[in-house]
């Protein structure tokens, strides 16, 4: 079995991704935290691209690792959360926690190899065409999303007030 | 008869009147509607006597039943109903004039001797109320009727013991005589359960069949019964209320404890006789054996005791052991023979109500004088008090079996019915009668002679007491004197029939001799001024002394039970079972919910992450147990 | 409009009439007015029933009604009475009446007291005219529920405790009634709610084997069963005088009512079983209460152990199963109301003058308040059963037609109950002897006053009724009997 | 395309989890709001994954995904807001410190 460009790009994308991952949750710094978060979206704007969704690589790219994360960056200079970072939790709800998260972890692996995805027929990777995505997001037709996405619109309306109101001061 | 119905009704309107309205009645007025209503309860009575015993006899030469009243006053089963009405029969119309006439007596006494007490009217509205109660046991035409008014008299007299209800004695001997009186009608309730179980009836007359059917369990019934008669009538060890219940005034003491509640017990007996005779001779025999027993005890404690009241208590206990005795040696033998201790029994009944009468209105004419019950404060009185003295010796020689007197009459017949019984209980019983007359002249003769009690004396000169208290005396010093030559047997025998009374030479001349020789040893122990040989007998045998003194520890006994098994031994851990482990078991439930409570409470302590844990663990779970 | 309707919609109005009344007199002329028209209806019921009954009238259940109410569960307000329910609602009434007298001088929140102390008879007048299990059950809650808040406000003592108490182990109680009533209703077919006719259809034995100690117990709690019956020392002993009158006097008689209606009545094979399990534990509550009184210090507490006695008596009684001891149940239900309540009554009044229960603080109160002491003696000479007062009349009828019963266990029984007629005159007369004879000591009490007019209503009209039953018994005795009939005759095939 | 999709799931499994595990011992605000980005982005690659292996002929994935990032952009920016006004107030973000909106 010969090992594809493709699967080789994968595989590095997917373990700089776990790494990441699990570093953002385990580092003692709070930056370092959001810098491995900024990776592991980098990484997942990878795994879109790889998929043949650009757009939503772009997406990703743009509002996570581009607004989101600086935001976090932003607020943990703000709050000056760092130097607390090092407060620990009690050592018996870490070990629960521990414990919940390693028997959940390889359960949902056990699960996902014992379910036998018979999805061996891989579909030709097509870029999917930003010119679709956008007529489909708009569509009123069968597969249009117009109502969705106006129902995210005011959401995100709304949040954006919400925000400015909560921060504002009094 | 209809207007017997009055015996039982005047007396219960006096106490209606005296009781809802005597508050606002002066002395005088209250103590008249008393009287005067109890007057008109013994004319009544004396005309029904009269009535009854002067109708022709039936065909079989006995005097018919008659039922004037009888309604239903509370049914229980077709068969089984409570009726209340009134039977008259030789034995209750013998008891209308006992009762009636002592109770007058007791009323017009109680002018002087309750003169000016607080609670005047309650007295007499509590008279009222026990003669009321009293002549109702008597009329009863069923057990259950008895039993009713049996427990209307354990009430009344409860009462009047404590009619003294700031003296702590008083309180105390009311409460033990009634409690004491109310355990042994236990023992006659669950008689009457039984009886009226297996007999279909409480009437005193069952159907043959059942009769037949249950003739297994009548002697246990009529045993039962006679506990609670035993109560009544202080029979040994249930007679500890009725030293105790002199506490109350002397004249209720004459009127209950002597002549007529404590009869009630033998009543019973002698009511139900004709059953004990057919189907529980061995009921009777127990009955003459505690009879014979608490009158040979009583009377041993009555030559000891110094409290003159105590004095007549155990010869009234005494005597009604004689009483019982003569009904208890009857056996079914045919014509008067058997039932001849039935006949002196209610005979003795009818005399000693009179004379023990007379002996404690006396004693109350005593105590009046010189305000104190102890003999020690007394003697030489028979210059001061000469009614008194004359009475109360007329009522010591009959009570000892001096004849003319009517005590010699009806001992002389019991004793005879004894020595045909059993020669041995025959010469018990003449014994205790020589005890009888000892003890009674030990009292007279430390009441009327030996040293005055000149410190007293100094105070207060004993006199003779008013004309009210004297003259109920007199007439019942002359009833003693007269009663023993009414022809008893022509009006109540054993089975009815009529017969000429016959004095048994032989017997009446031990009796007489014997009490003869009582009355010479009591002359020569106690009519001097010292008393050498008493003193000498006393310290001779101090241990018994004192336990004769003390009625052989029987209270002590009582008190026992009472405080260290009823109180301490059941009550007091009980009471401490139930706040500790019944409710203790309550609260520790509701300890247990707040604890568990207290212990769930901490998982909602508002952490999102410790929920979330959780959340996590509870959906691994469901999923392990989906897989499963 | 049906006649036991008015007894419920009675206590409603004067609610209202009390939410509108401004000023103490107006509540109190309200409380007089209502319970007078009570009285007056239950007495009007009482002599309209005995003329039906006279008139021939054989029916089971007089003066029945029925709307429905929720019709997928069968649930209707269906109403009638019999001989048994026509006294219970005598008695409820006098005693509201004589209760309303009893707290006269209440303070403070005299208003909202009378209100709770109405919806409290409210729910008492119609748990005893409904025959539907769910209006039962319902009225049974409506009285629980006010019993909280009239101990926990108006009561003295550790009230909070008590009403807590008293609440949670009733509530307890009424979660197994429901379950119970729930198991008869699906039992017997899930078609109706009402008693009569439940009792002609026939509840699967095993179901019965379920439900009858489950509603049984759920009675009992009520009605004192050993070992059930500890709130009731500590919750008489805190409420006020007209609550534990009403407690004592009618919602305990809820218990027995309930026990031979609903689960003696309709599941006979279940009482079968049960029936000997329940009455040791109904014999051991009647000598059980009687020595527990004996030792007591508080007087409200000696007559609350007086009524786990009595109480089970009645349960006692209607075990026996026998047509003349379920009769002297009824009996003693009454009686026991009536002079419980008098002793409850005197009891309050004595308390609040004297400011103490405690035995041995007391003595010499016949001097002080004879008005109050001779009401106290007759109240307990009728406790001891006297004959003339009721309290005789009942334990006569329940000593005689427990006795009926032959078999040795049931004999014995009988004869261990009668014990308790003893250890009553003990306690009964050693606290007359302490609390009345004597002397008084306390100069403070010697400056007492006797009963006010009010007091003396209560007190004459309860001692009435006590003499009343007890002189004349055979009317109430046999309205009851010829009512007990129908039920006892459906447990007697299994005697 | 050879990359078989398990390989994406688990990778998905893999940021789930150890977005979970951040959630639970994390104290700071701040980090707990970076575990929960882990999960968003976590179920995101699934929406997209399932979507292009299941059903590539629609839509319904990605624009779910689409949807997701959008919302997530709001919830990170209310939450940080309210993280401010939070910090604003008590000078700290500690979750356990945070307990006074607790009754």
């Amino acid at each position: 079995m010969e090992i594809t460009l493709q699967q080789i790009v994968f595989g590095v994308v997917a373990l700089m991704m776990a790494v990441c991952s699990v570093l953002s949750v385990t580092t003692g710094r709070i930056l370092r935290a959001a810098t491995a978060l900024l990776f592991v979206l980098f990484g997942t704007a990878g795994l879109y691209f790889m998929l043949g969704y650009t757009y939503l690589g772009a997406v990703q790219l743009s509002v996570y690792a581009g607004g989101i994360v600086v935001l976090y960056v932003f607020s943990i200079l703000l709050t000056r959360s760092d130097k607390n970072m090092n407060r620990r939790i009690p050592r018996g709800r870490w070990f629960a926690a521990t414990v919940a998260v390693v028997t959940g972890f390889f359960l949902t692996v056990f699960l996902l190899f014992t379910n036998g995805f018979a999805l061996n027929t891989v579909p030709a990777l097509v870029e999917q065409n930003p010119a679709g995505v956008g007529e489909a997001l708009v569509g009123m037709d069968k597969y249009g999303f117009i109502l969705p996405f106006e129902a995210i619109s005011v959401l995100l309306l709304a949040c954006m007030i919400g925000a400015i109101m909560i921060a504002r001061k009094h | 008869m209809e207007y017997t119905i009055l015996i039982l009704l005047l007396p219960v309107l006096s106490f209606l009147v005296l009781a809802l309205a005597g508050m606002k009645m002066s002395h005088r007025v209250a103590g008249l509607i008393g009287t005067l209503s109890l007057c008109a309860v013994t004319v009544v009575s004396y005309l029904t006597a009269y009535a009854y015993f002067a109708m022709p006899r039936q065909a079989d030469g006995t005097f018919a039943q008659l039922m004037p009243y009888n309604f239903e006053w509370l049914p229980f089963t077709d068969a089984l109903h409570i009726d209340m009405g009134i039977l008259l029969d030789p034995i209750s119309v013998m008891m209308l004039v006992v009762i009636s006439t002592v109770s007058f007596m007791v009323h017009i006494y109680s002018f002087g001797y309750m003169k000016g007490e607080r609670g005047f009217q309650r007295y007499y509205a509590f008279l009222s109320l026990f003669t009321f109660s009293m002549l109702g046991l008597v009329v009863a035409t069923n057990i259950f009727q008895m039993y009713v008014f049996w427990e209307l008299v354990g009430v009344s007299s409860y009462l009047l013991i404590g009619f003294y209800y700031t003296k702590p004695e008083a309180i105390a001997a009311s409460k033990k005589a009634f409690i004491v009186t109310r355990f042994a009608d236990l023992g006659f309730l669950i008689g009457i359960l039984i009886y009226g179980y297996y007999m279909g009836t409480f009437t005193f007359d069952p159907a043959q069949e059942d009769l037949m059917q249950g003739a297994l369990m009548l002697p246990w019934a009529l045993g039962l019964m006679f506990v609670g008669g035993a109560g009544k009538s202080a029979m040994f060890p249930l007679h500890i209320w009725l030293p105790d219940a002199m506490e109350g005034p002397t004249p209720v003491s004459a009127l209950i404890h002597a002549a007529t509640m404590v009869v009630a017990g033998v009543y019973q007996v002698a009511r139900l006789f004709p059953l004990y005779i057919a189907y529980a001779p061995e009921t009777l025999h127990i009955v003459a054996y505690v009879g014979a027993f608490t009158a040979f005890y009583a009377a041993s404690v009555a030559c000891v005791q110094s409290d003159i009241k105590r004095v007549l208590a155990f010869s009234t206990i005494s005597q009604i052991g004689f009483m019982m005795v003569a009904l208890g040696v009857c056996t079914g033998m045919p014509s008067h023979e058997g039932g001849l201790g039935y006949m002196a029994s209610m005979f003795h009944l009818f005399t000693h109500a009179m004379f023990k009468a007379l002996l404690f209105l006396g004693a109350g004419c005593i105590i009046h004088a010189v305000h104190s019950n102890e003999m020690s404060a007394m003697g030489g009185l028979r210059k001061y008090m000469p009614v008194t003295h004359i009475t109360f010796l007329i009522a010591c020689l009959a009570i000892s079996g001096i004849p003319p007197f009517s005590g010699f009459f009806s001992k002389d017949e019991i004793l005879t019915a004894c020595f045909a019984f059993s020669p041995v209980m025959g010469w018990v019983m003449t014994v205790i009668a020589g005890m009888t007359a000892f003890y009674m002249f030990r009292l007279y003769y430390g009441i009327f002679w030996g040293t005055e009690n000149k410190a007293l004396h100094a105070a207060h000169t004993p006199h003779e007491s008013p004309l009210t208290m004297t003259f109920p005396l007199m007439v019942l010093a002359a009833v003693t004197c007269v009663a023993g030559f009414i022809p008893f047997g022509h009006f109540v025998t054993g089975d009815g029939l009529s017969y000429d009374i016959h004095l048994d030479s032989t017997v009446a001349l031990t009796s007489c001799v014997v009490a003869v020789v009582a009355i010479a040893l009591a002359t020569f122990i106690y009519v001097r001024d010292r008393q050498p040989v008493a003193d000498a007998l006393a310290r001779r045998f101090p241990r018994l002394h004192e336990a004769a003194y003390r009625r052989f520890y029987m209270d002590e006994a009582w008190l026992f039970v009472t405080k260290r098994i009823i109180f301490r031994m059941v009550s007091t851990p009980l009471a401490w079972f139930d706040r500790h482990v019944v409710d203790g078991f309550m609260n520790f439930l509701a300890w247990a919910t707040n604890a568990s409570a207290e212990e769930v409470q901490p998982m909602q302590s508002g952490r999102i992450q410790a929920y979330t844990v959780w959340f996590l663990c509870g959906i691994i779970v469901l999923t392990l147990l989906l897989m499963l | 409009m049906n006649i036991l309707s008015l007894f419920v919609l009675v206590p409603l109005l004067m609610m209202l009439g009390l939410w509108a009344a401004r000023t103490l007199s107006q509540v109190r002329g309200v409380m007089v007015a209502g319970s007078s028209v009570l009285l007056l209806l239950a007495i009007w019921l009482v002599v309209d029933y005995l003329g039906l009954r006279a008139g021939g009238a054989t029916e089971e259940m007089l003066f029945t009604d029925s709307v429905m109410w929720y019709a997928p569960l069968h649930i209707c307000y269906a109403v009638g009475v019999d001989g048994i329910s026509v006294v219970m609602l005598l008695l409820s009434a006098i005693i509201v009446f004589t209760g309303t007298f009893a707290s006269w001088k209440l303070k403070p929140l005299t208003k909202e007291y009378f209100l709770w102390f109405t919806l409290l008879s409210t729910g008492v007048f119609g748990f005893f005219i409904s025959v539907d299990l769910f209006t039962m059950f319902m009225f049974y809650e409506v009285a629980l529920i006010p019993m909280y808040l009239l101990i926990g406000v108006w009561g003295s003592g550790r009230k909070e405790y008590a009403a807590m108490k008293l609440t949670l182990m009733l509530m307890g109680g009424s979660a197994f009634l429901l379950i119970g009533i729930l198991g008869i209703y699906y039992g017997a077919g899930a078609q109706t709610m009402n008693v009569l006719e439940i009792a002609r259809l026939h509840i699967p034995e095993e179901m019965q084997r379920i439900f009858f100690p489950a509603v049984f117990v759920g009675f009992g709690v009520l009605g004192a069963l050993f070992p059930f019956h500890t709130w009731s020392p500590d919750g008489h002993a805190s409420a006020p005088t007209a609550v534990s009158m009403l407690h004592a006097g009618v919602l305990m008689k809820l218990g027995g009512y309930g026990c031979f209606r609903v689960a003696m009545y309709l599941m006979p094979e279940g009482l079968a079983m049960w029936g000997d399990v329940f009455l040791v534990l109904t014999t051991i509550s009647v000598v059980y209460g009687a020595f527990s009184a004996v030792v007591q210090t508080d007087l409200k507490y000696i007559n609350a152990y007086s009524s786990v006695s009595h109480c089970g008596l009645v349960l006692f009684a209607l075990l026996m199963m026998t047509r003349t001891s379920c009769t002297g149940a009824v009996l003693q239900m009454l009686s026991h109301g009536l002079m419980t309540a008098l002793f409850f009554a005197l009891i309050g009044m004595i308390y609040g003058r004297t400011h103490t229960r405690d035995v041995r603080q007391l003595s010499g109160l016949m001097k002080i308040m004879p008005f109050l002491a001779v009401g106290y003696v007759l109240a307990g000479l009728a406790n001891l059963g006297l004959p003339g007062l009721s309290g005789f009349v009942a334990e006569m009828t329940v000593f005689v037609g427990s006795f009926e019963h032959t078999d040795l266990f049931h004999r014995a029984c009988t004869i261990i109950a009668t014990t308790s007629i003893v250890i009553t005159a003990v306690y009964i007369l050693r606290v007359v002897g302490k609390i009345l004879y004597g002397t008084c000591h306390n100069p403070e009490h010697l400056k007492l006053t006797d009963a006010t007019w009010d007091e003396r209503v209560a007190v004459i009209c309860l001692v009435v009724c006590v003499a009343g039953l007890g002189l004349a018994p055979w009317w109430v005795s046999d309205a009851v009997s010829a009512s007990v009939e129908p039920i006892v005759s459906q447990l007697s095939v299994f005697n | 395309m050879e990359i078989h999709v398990i390989s994406y799931l688990i990778l998905s499994t893999v940021m789930m989890f150890a977005g979970i595990y951040g959630f639970f011992t994390r104290r700071n605000l701040l980090a707990i709001l970076i575990s929960v980005e882990l999960m968003l982005n976590a179920t995101n690659i699934n929406f997209a994954v399932f979507n292009r292996y299941l059903f590539p002929g629609v839509l319904e994935g990605h624009f779910f995904t689409l949807f997701g990032i959008a919302i997530s952009a709001a919830e990170t920016a209310v939450a940080i807001a309210i993280m401010i006004n939070v910090y604003r107030n008590v000078r700290n973000i500690q979750t356990d410190d945070i307990n006074e909106m607790k009754g």
